[in-house]
């Protein structure tokens, strides 16, 4: 859909020996992935199983009990994941007084990574996302889907290497979903890694983790 | 191209306080009235009200400043902002100092710059609106930063303006009393002015150096 | 001892034997409700307590 | 030292040091108030009023020493996040606002008779209010934050931010109604005391000390006990076992 114009540099993505824990129960423990450009991990995993803590502590917002997750560059540099990551969770990050347009040209300013500028502007993005017309309406009068593509075309306007995806599919219809599969396609097309929870399936090649099923 | 993650991010949070509140209107309309009520409290005696004058222009202050103080993290966890802000490459920190300059500008600001109208209101004498007003404008940036503290702090409860106000009232005690007395400079020969002034400003720039960390480390734990 | 003042030390030696003494009782209190709400839970799950 | 800190020995250890304490501080106890009413004298300028002070100078320096055993907590909560930090700093709060209280008033009912009034403004007695609200506060954090570890981490952050407060007020409240009476609450400086009085005043203050320490392990096991408490009833409420949390990792080719 989006022709491609860069792709990203080569990184090596690295979990090691992981345990997250939440409200004082361990619900991650000792685990262990790799995934390099182009590769996608999809979490699953019934209710309460540990998915979205699993990737709030991806994201940084959790500290690990124990082990490292690292993002590694060809040279053997490495930074944490969080600072080169999109995180898509339940909630948007916009305010609902401001319009689209103005929501995502902030969020261009605040996570635009230096040496991965885009070219897009918000409301090119928002015409990629399918809804060109609100980008002047406050993000108050928007419905749920509507919203949800709006936050979604930050992904766009800030090039990361990794998304990190909560129910990404959430609040979207049949149109919306075929869209973000497109989306995820062509982040993993341009040397991007993604790891998504989700009950539906994605429609991507991916690595399959499986919380709290039986051992 | 796009402006510097700093300024993008002033810019939102003036925005959104204007557009939510008038900014800056509804402090100063808070500031009014708290001014208002105390000459019915204690009574039009202009000897007396000139001469608690700056110590009511700076309580009212500090109220005003609690005013929408709670709202300053929470609705950015609410609505999930501060989970982004938290991938961003600016650090938190960074991000917090401009959260309370916006904060600061749109609530303090205006109340400094009404702060003489106000003084006049309460029968101040010229010299004693101008300590007022210079002891606000060096004090009020240190009650907006510790007051983030306790917004980071209540940034998970849903009722938390009280527990806030709790929190951050004891830590405010030293700005005020500094403030206060800089503020009264004139209006008793026996305060000077100087002195307490330089000890606000100090107390300004080191709440300026540490609240951040504060904070942001507060922030981080408590979005946990 | 025929103290001046005498009810003001009294009255704060007691007062602190008060504050004192009910925290201690409060402790205490908290305490066995903590182990009988324990007991009971062990009593329930077998012994997979720590 | 780390062994002692695992909840699984901590808790034998209080039980087996329990019973020493409470005995060590009756006796204390007792001998510190033989000496306060028997064996000190009366002061000459402030008469029998002074037996106030064997209650009121070991509460204020216990209110002091409370922060500070919070404040070391709370660096253990912050970087070693020990749960045992955790229960020592939420049970250290109310204990330091119970001396902190008992200072408070021991020192307004010692103040009316010397100085005829209930309450100054005066530096000491502000900065001790303070401490006071401060810890007030901080057991208001505790009890609105449902989820203990992150009350700990809260209550950890504004119990530093606190200690860099105490010495500005000290210090500040110098400048502040230098109009009204410049008080100083203590007059002894330490050895300018005489011995006859010194010497209970020093026993009351181990006695305090090690009242302290005795309800503060008292607390301390309750809070891991609650901890343990809440852990088993979430436990149940889900239906969990102690099963080891599980997962699988695979790879498949997707849905297309």
């Amino acid at each position: 859909m989006t022709e491609s114009l860069f792709s990203f540099p080569t990184f090596r993505l690295e979990a090691q020996g992981l345990a997250f824990a939440r409200g004082g129960r361990t619900l991650v423990e000792d685990l262990s992935f790799e995934l390099t450009n182009g590769n996608a991990l999809v979490v699953t995993g019934a209710n309460g199983a540990g998915k979205s803590t699993l990737l709030r502590g991806l994201a940084g917002f959790l500290s690990a009990h124990a082990g490292t997750a690292l993002l590694m560059d060809e040279a053997g540099a490495h930074e944490t994941i969080a600072s080169q990551a999109h995180y898509v969770g339940h909630q948007e990050g916009s305010k609902p007084a401001l319009t689209a347009r103005e929501n995502l040209a902030f969020w261009q300013a605040m996570l635009a990574l230096p040496g991965l500028k885009s070219d897009l502007t918000p409301d090119a993005a928002l015409a990629l996302l399918g809804v060109p017309q609100v980008a002047d309406l406050p993000v108050a009068y928007l419905s749920a889907g509507q919203k949800r593509r709006v936050g979604l075309a930050r992904l766009l306007l800030a090039p990361r290497p990794v998304w990190i995806l909560d129910e990404p599919l959430t609040a979207l219809d049949a149109a919306g979903q075929a869209l973000l599969t497109e989306l995820m396609k062509d982040h993993l097309a341009q040397g991007g890694t993604l790891i998504a929870a989700t009950h539906a399936p994605l429609g991507i090649e991916s690595l399959h983790l499986e919380l709290g099923g039986t051992p | 191209m796009s402006p510097s993650p700093l300024a993008a991010l002033f810019s939102r949070e003036i925005r959104v306080a204007r557009r939510l509140g008038g900014g800056g209107t509804m402090g100063v309309i808070f500031f009014l009235i708290l001014v208002t009520i105390v000459p019915f409290a204690i009574g039009p005696d202009l000897n007396l009200l000139s001469r608690i004058g700056p110590a009511i222009l700076w309580i009212a202050a500090l109220l005003a400043t609690l005013l929408g103080l709670d709202r300053l993290f929470q609705a950015d966890h609410e609505d999930g902002s501060l989970d982004l802000m938290l991938t961003s490459d600016t650090p938190l920190e960074l991000v917090v100092l401009v959260k309370c300059l916006a904060h600061w500008v749109v609530t303090g600001l205006p109340l400094v710059i009404a702060a003489p109208l106000f003084g006049l209101m309460l029968a101040l004498d010229p010299q004693a609106l101008w300590t007022v007003t210079l002891s606000l404008l060096a004090g009020t940036p240190a009650l907006a930063l510790l007051g983030a503290i306790g917004a980071a702090l209540t940034v998970t409860l849903r009722r938390g303006g009280l527990l806030m106000a709790i929190l951050i009232l004891p830590l405010a005690i030293p700005v005020l009393i500094f403030g206060v007395s800089a503020a009264s400079a004139s209006t008793s020969a026996t305060t000077p002015f100087w002195p307490p002034f330089l000890i606000l400003c100090a107390l300004t720039l080191a709440t300026l150096a540490a609240a951040p960390f504060a904070v942001a480390a507060a922030l981080r734990h408590m979005s946990e | 001892m025929n103290a001046t003042h005498a009810g003001f030390i009294l009255a704060a030696y007691l007062i602190c034997i008060g504050v004192v003494g009910g925290l201690i009782v409060v402790t205490w209190l908290d305490h066995r409700r903590l182990k009988r709400a324990l007991a009971q839970f062990e009593g329930r799950r077998g012994s997979d307590a720590p | 030292m780390l062994k002692y800190a695992n909840p699984t020995f901590f808790l034998p250890l209080v039980a087996k040091l329990l019973p020493w304490l409470a005995g060590a501080t009756v006796a204390a106890f007792a001998i510190g108030i033989w000496g306060a009413f028997f064996s000190a004298p009366a002061d000459y300028q402030q008469g029998e009023t002074v037996r106030i002070m064997y209650i009121h100078v070991p509460a204020a320096w216990l209110s002091m020493f409370c922060y500070a055993t919070m404040t070391a907590s709370a660096l253990g909560t912050l970087v070693w996040r020990h749960p045992l930090a955790d229960a020592a700093q939420k049970a250290a709060a109310p204990i330091g606002a119970a001396f902190t209280f008992v200072c408070l008033v021991t020192g307004s009912l010692w103040g009316k008779p010397m100085w005829g009034t209930w309450w100054v403004w005066d530096a000491r007695l502000t900065s001790v209010l303070v401490l006071f609200v401060i810890y007030l506060g901080l057991i208001a954090l505790w009890q609105t934050i449902e989820d203990p570890g992150r009350a700990a981490r809260g209550a950890a952050i504004l119990t530093l931010v606190g200690v860099v407060n105490l010495p500005i007020i000290k210090f500040s409240v110098d400048w502040w109604n230098t109009l009204h009476q410049p008080a100083s609450v203590f007059r002894m400086g330490g050895p300018t005391i005489a011995p006859s009085m010194l010497w209970p005043l020093l026993v009351m203050g181990i006695a305090f000390t090690l009242l302290f320490t005795t309800l503060h392990l008292m607390a301390t096991r309750n809070e891991i006990l609650r901890r343990r408490l809440r852990r088993l009833a979430i436990q149940t409420a889900t239906g969990e076992t102690n099963a080891q949390p599980t997962h699988r990792l695979t790879m498949t080719g997707g849905a297309e």
